[in-house]
């Protein structure tokens, strides 16, 4: 299937019957195939009138205790940033998806990674944090959706799927989970109406006294500990014994397995770590593998976000370059293998 | 002669329309596709110029910006002598930008393939198959006349996937009365299969930036 | 017969109240204040009630029960 | 005797943080009157706003979601989608409805969602102190419109239930006004049928209710009813807009 497509049907199976979304590409698919599907299933597909409007009514609908879910491509995912944070604030679930393109302002609809910063330090205002996933097969788009509702439900909180428009439009072969496999939650505090029954449910991230208001974000940053200690994924390849090695996600990081394989046929020791959530980040093994290397190089679709991170994480203990494409531009094969020569020179 | 080539997203069209048009003498290549930013026609357009071929794009076809606007020369294509094979956006959707051209098809020959890629969830059975056919029909406001089997699971494909395609494609012919017009797919998939349609063998040309890599190597 | 009674501590002192009752009852107690530190709306004259309603009807604070 | 008048049990027993003499409290207790009178509390879900009546929240026994300023019919339409059984009511002032959230407004009653809006009309921002409102009148003096409201540099002001009435999804819009016991009983009739309207599933339904806003406006609450009357109802007509049932429109 296509990436977006795959998303879309993930989503279904994963028992999502709320979807709420505004046309903008390169994500528009993922609307279209929820036009077509939802209403033949029973489930609610509606197009807001605003990416404001979007993803609120996920608001709405996550604060009634059903999987909501909304997507969105770049300037979108900006004038959802409101919606996020108070999602966030409220401690609902949701699944969020966006299909990068490239900004800054309207920028183009050619693939980047440039809204890596937006989503991994949360988006929008105030101390928060989403779930990143970033799929970079149309495989992992499909476990990654089903991943991000569980996760979302487990920890209260938003997921977004970091794609971009590559892994949107390409296509590929791929299996879906079985739902049945999946954990259920409980969700005693959505709002459902009391039945008379029980106390009356509140969804509000506002509190009138700001230490309780602390209180209560402190909590949360706990949680968030939590998820940076059990929710890391990341895939590695060649760190045993490699002098350099590359972070790339996504995209990139299918262009940049062609490059290290290329460079390993060279006689090249190169290494990859593939981070899949870019939140919680890989921090741990990029330190570790920092420790045992000549250098580090982080290619991206930006000017180089992901690769503060990797700075922070190796922390001094090699030194960590940098290269990417940006603006619509996706990096080529040599290109990269350039690069890898120029680290062990 | 004008070949439209439809189908689901995915099916292959865009790949048959490659193959199709560097087939063919004095060939014009249309994109016609309004729904898919990327993986189209325009992407093979230095290549099928370097060919012969002509191609016609969307004016902002593969830039950075999503506007479908189509060219006038499309109109002064469908009017010439020579072969044109339009490449049409997928499924229903896609197929809506060919309405406006109906008044061409009702005077000079055409052929409308629909491409079908049995692999393709949303295509996988004749139940399927058939509305979507049809609503391509209705909205393009001109009749399918042959039924391309094409199915593939790209470099995956072997000829059990194919003759499994086939079956579909007999099914939603005896339940259309549309033909089966050829069987497509990689020679070394195709080649060994033994069916009563014409094999059209391709060559691949959309690539994933990572596979110009391995192309770059050869 | 009828009463009404001021939850004398939710009263804000706005004086709607006193503005519609038909009989004029209704005035603010200028010799005291309430936890609020407002003057609150109260009757004298109750045997003067007839229970219409009307000052609970436009009290914004819900501080009248009327009784009839 | 028998108790003829008493807090509703759908009003929680907090006292409102307004100040002395503001409408929010009539209205308020009138919704939950209303709930009451329908027995509809069990199902019912409320959407705060961001406005004075941000805490609304506080004030209803029923579960109650809080919105993003200008936010709540789109929140509503997501509970509403989620749970059609549901009643779903949002509570919203004039900067929430008819400013930052006119497009969410405007959409919700394009598509008939089948939800209860609640719109209080004070024609100034109140919770930031003061503020010229959408709907503030011509000449009114606010804070940001020091040398009261000019038409070429201000416009006019927004009459939302007149252009919601244009629309064919709406099924019940009534502007009323509580300056007075009379249209107070009005008004909750009003806020009775677009709750009943729903339960019904006729659409979309609004109430508009033209406020008093004492402390913004700079009168004490009795003179604050006088100048509603006097200035804010020949500007906004009081009666139907629009009703599917054929009600007797203005």
């Amino acid at each position: 299937m296509k990436g977006n497509e795959a998303i879309a049907e993930a989503a279904i199976r994963a028992n999502c019957r709320h979807f709420f979304g505004y046309p903008i590409t390169p994500q528009t698919e993922i609307s279209a195939y929820m036009a077509k599907r939802m209403p033949k299933i029973g489930g609610t597909f509606l197009q807001a009138e605003s990416e404001v409007a979007a993803i609120n009514m996920v608001y709405g609908a996550a604060g009634a205790g059903v999987r909501a879910m909304t997507s969105s491509s770049s300037p979108g995912i900006s004038l959802k940033a409101e919606g996020l944070s108070y999602i966030a604030g409220a401690d609902l679930p949701c699944v969020v998806v966006n299909i990068v393109r490239a900004g800054p302002g309207l920028g183009g609809i050619q693939p980047a990674q440039s809204d890596y910063f937006q989503a991994v330090k949360g988006g929008g205002h105030g101390d928060y944090k989403m779930i990143v996933l970033a799929p970079s097969s149309i495989q992992e788009t499909v476990d990654s959706t089903f991943d991000a509702f569980d996760l979302a439900d487990k920890y209260r909180m938003p997921v977004m799927i970091l794609g971009d428009g590559m892994l949107g439009q390409m296509m590929e072969p791929i299996s879906f989970p079985d739902s049945a496999d999946r954990p259920t939650y409980d969700k005693d505090w959505a709002t459902t109406g009391t039945k008379n029954k029980r106390r009356a449910n509140v969804i509000n991230s506002l509190y009138i006294q700001p230490e309780e208001l602390e209180q209560v974000i402190w909590a949360r940053e706990e949680k968030y500990r939590e998820i940076e200690k059990t929710e890391v994924k990341y895939e590695s390849e060649g760190l045993g014994d490699a002098d350099v090695v590359v972070v790339a996600y996504g995209t990139t990081a299918r262009v940049v397995k062609a490059a290290v394989k290329a460079a390993a046929d060279e006689g090249i020791k190169v290494g990859l770590i593939r981070p899949v959530t870019l939140w919680p980040f890989p921090s741990e093994i990029i330190a570790k593998t920092a420790k045992n290397v000549k250098a580090m190089l982080s290619v991206e679709m930006s000017t180089g976000q992901m690769v503060e991170d990797i700075r922070l994480a190796a922390n001094g203990a090699c030194p960590v370059a940098f290269y990417g494409r940006t603006g619509g531009v996706i990096p080529t094969p040599d290109g990269i293998l350039e690069q890898i020569r120029r680290m062990v020179i | 002669m004008i070949y439209v080539i439809t189908g689901h997203y995915g099916s292959g069209k865009t790949e048959i329309a490659i193959n199709l048009a560097m087939s063919l003498e004095d060939a014009t290549v249309i994109d016609l596709d309004i729904v898919n930013p990327y993986f189209r026609s325009a992407d093979a357009a230095k290549m099928l110029t370097e060919r012969g071929v002509r191609v016609i794009a969307p004016q902002f076809a593969n830039t950075n910006i999503d506007i479908p606007a189509l060219p006038p020369e499309v109109v002064s294509a469908l009017q010439g002598d020579g072969n044109v094979v339009v490449d049409v956006g997928g499924d229903d959707d896609g197929a809506i930008a060919l309405g406006q051209y109906k008044a061409y098809f009702d005077t000079a020959p055409y052929e409308m393939y629909f491409v079908l890629n049995q692999k393709r969830p949303l295509t996988a059975k004749a139940e399927d198959v058939v509305p979507l056919l049809r609503s391509i029909e209705t909205v393009s406001r001109i009749k399918v006349t042959k039924l391309i089997n094409n199915t593939n699971v790209m470099g995956l494909t072997t000829a059990t996937d194919v003759l499994a395609g086939q079956k579909l494609a007999d099914e939603v012919s005896a339940l259309t009365g549309i033909p089966v017009g050829a069987v497509s797919g990689r020679l070394e998939v195709i080649g060994g299969i033994d069916v009563n349609v014409p094999k059209m063998p391709l060559d691949l040309y959309m690539n994933l930036p990572w596979e110009v890599w391995n192309k770059w190597q050869r | 017969m009828a009463k009404v009674t001021f939850d004398e501590n939710a009263c804000k002192g706005c004086e709607l109240c006193t503005t519609v009752c038909p009989k004029k009852i209704v005035m603010m107690a200028k010799d005291r204040l309430n936890d609020k530190g407002f003057h609150p709306a109260q009757v004298l004259e109750m045997d003067k009630c007839i229970g219409c309603k009307f000052c609970a009807i436009i009290c914004p604070d819900v501080v009248i029960t009327v009784e009839k | 005797m028998e108790i003829v008048f008493q807090r509703p049990k759908a009003l929680a027993d907090v006292p409102f943080h307004y100040c002395s003499g503001c409408s929010h409290g009539i209205v308020h207790r009138l919704v939950a009157e209303v709930i009451d009178e329908l027995d509809i509390a069990g199902d019912t879900i409320g959407v705060a706003p961001v406005g004075c009546s941000v805490f609304a929240y506080n004030y209803f026994n029923v579960d109650m979601q809080q919105a993003a300023h200008g936010r709540a019919p789109a929140v509503a339409t997501g509970v509403k989608r989620a749970n059609p059984d549901n009643i779903v009511f949002t509570y919203q002032g004039d900067g929430d409805l008819a400013a930052i959230g006119t497009a969410e407004t405007v959409h919700a009653a394009a598509r008939g969602e089948n939800i209860t809006v609640i719109f209080i009309n004070n024609a100034i921002y109140g919770m930031t102190g003061g503020q010229m409102a959408p709907t503030t009148l011509v000449g009114q003096v606010t804070q940001t419109s020091p040398y009261g409201r000019k038409i070429e540099a201000q416009g006019y002001p927004i009459r939302m239930s007149e252009m919601l009435a244009t629309l064919e999804g709406p099924s019940f819009i009534k502007r009323c006004s509580v300056d007075s016991v009379k249209n107070i009983n009005d008004t909750k009739n009003a806020i009775k049928k677009a709750f009943q309207n729903q339960m019904d599933k006729k659409g979309f339904s609004m109430v508009e209710i033209l406020s008093t806003c004492p402390t913004n406006w700079g009168l004490s609450p009795v003179e604050s009813l006088g100048w509603l009357r006097e200035n804010m109802i020949p500007h906004y007509p009081l009666g139907v807009y629009k009703d599917i049932d054929g009600g007797e429109k203005v």
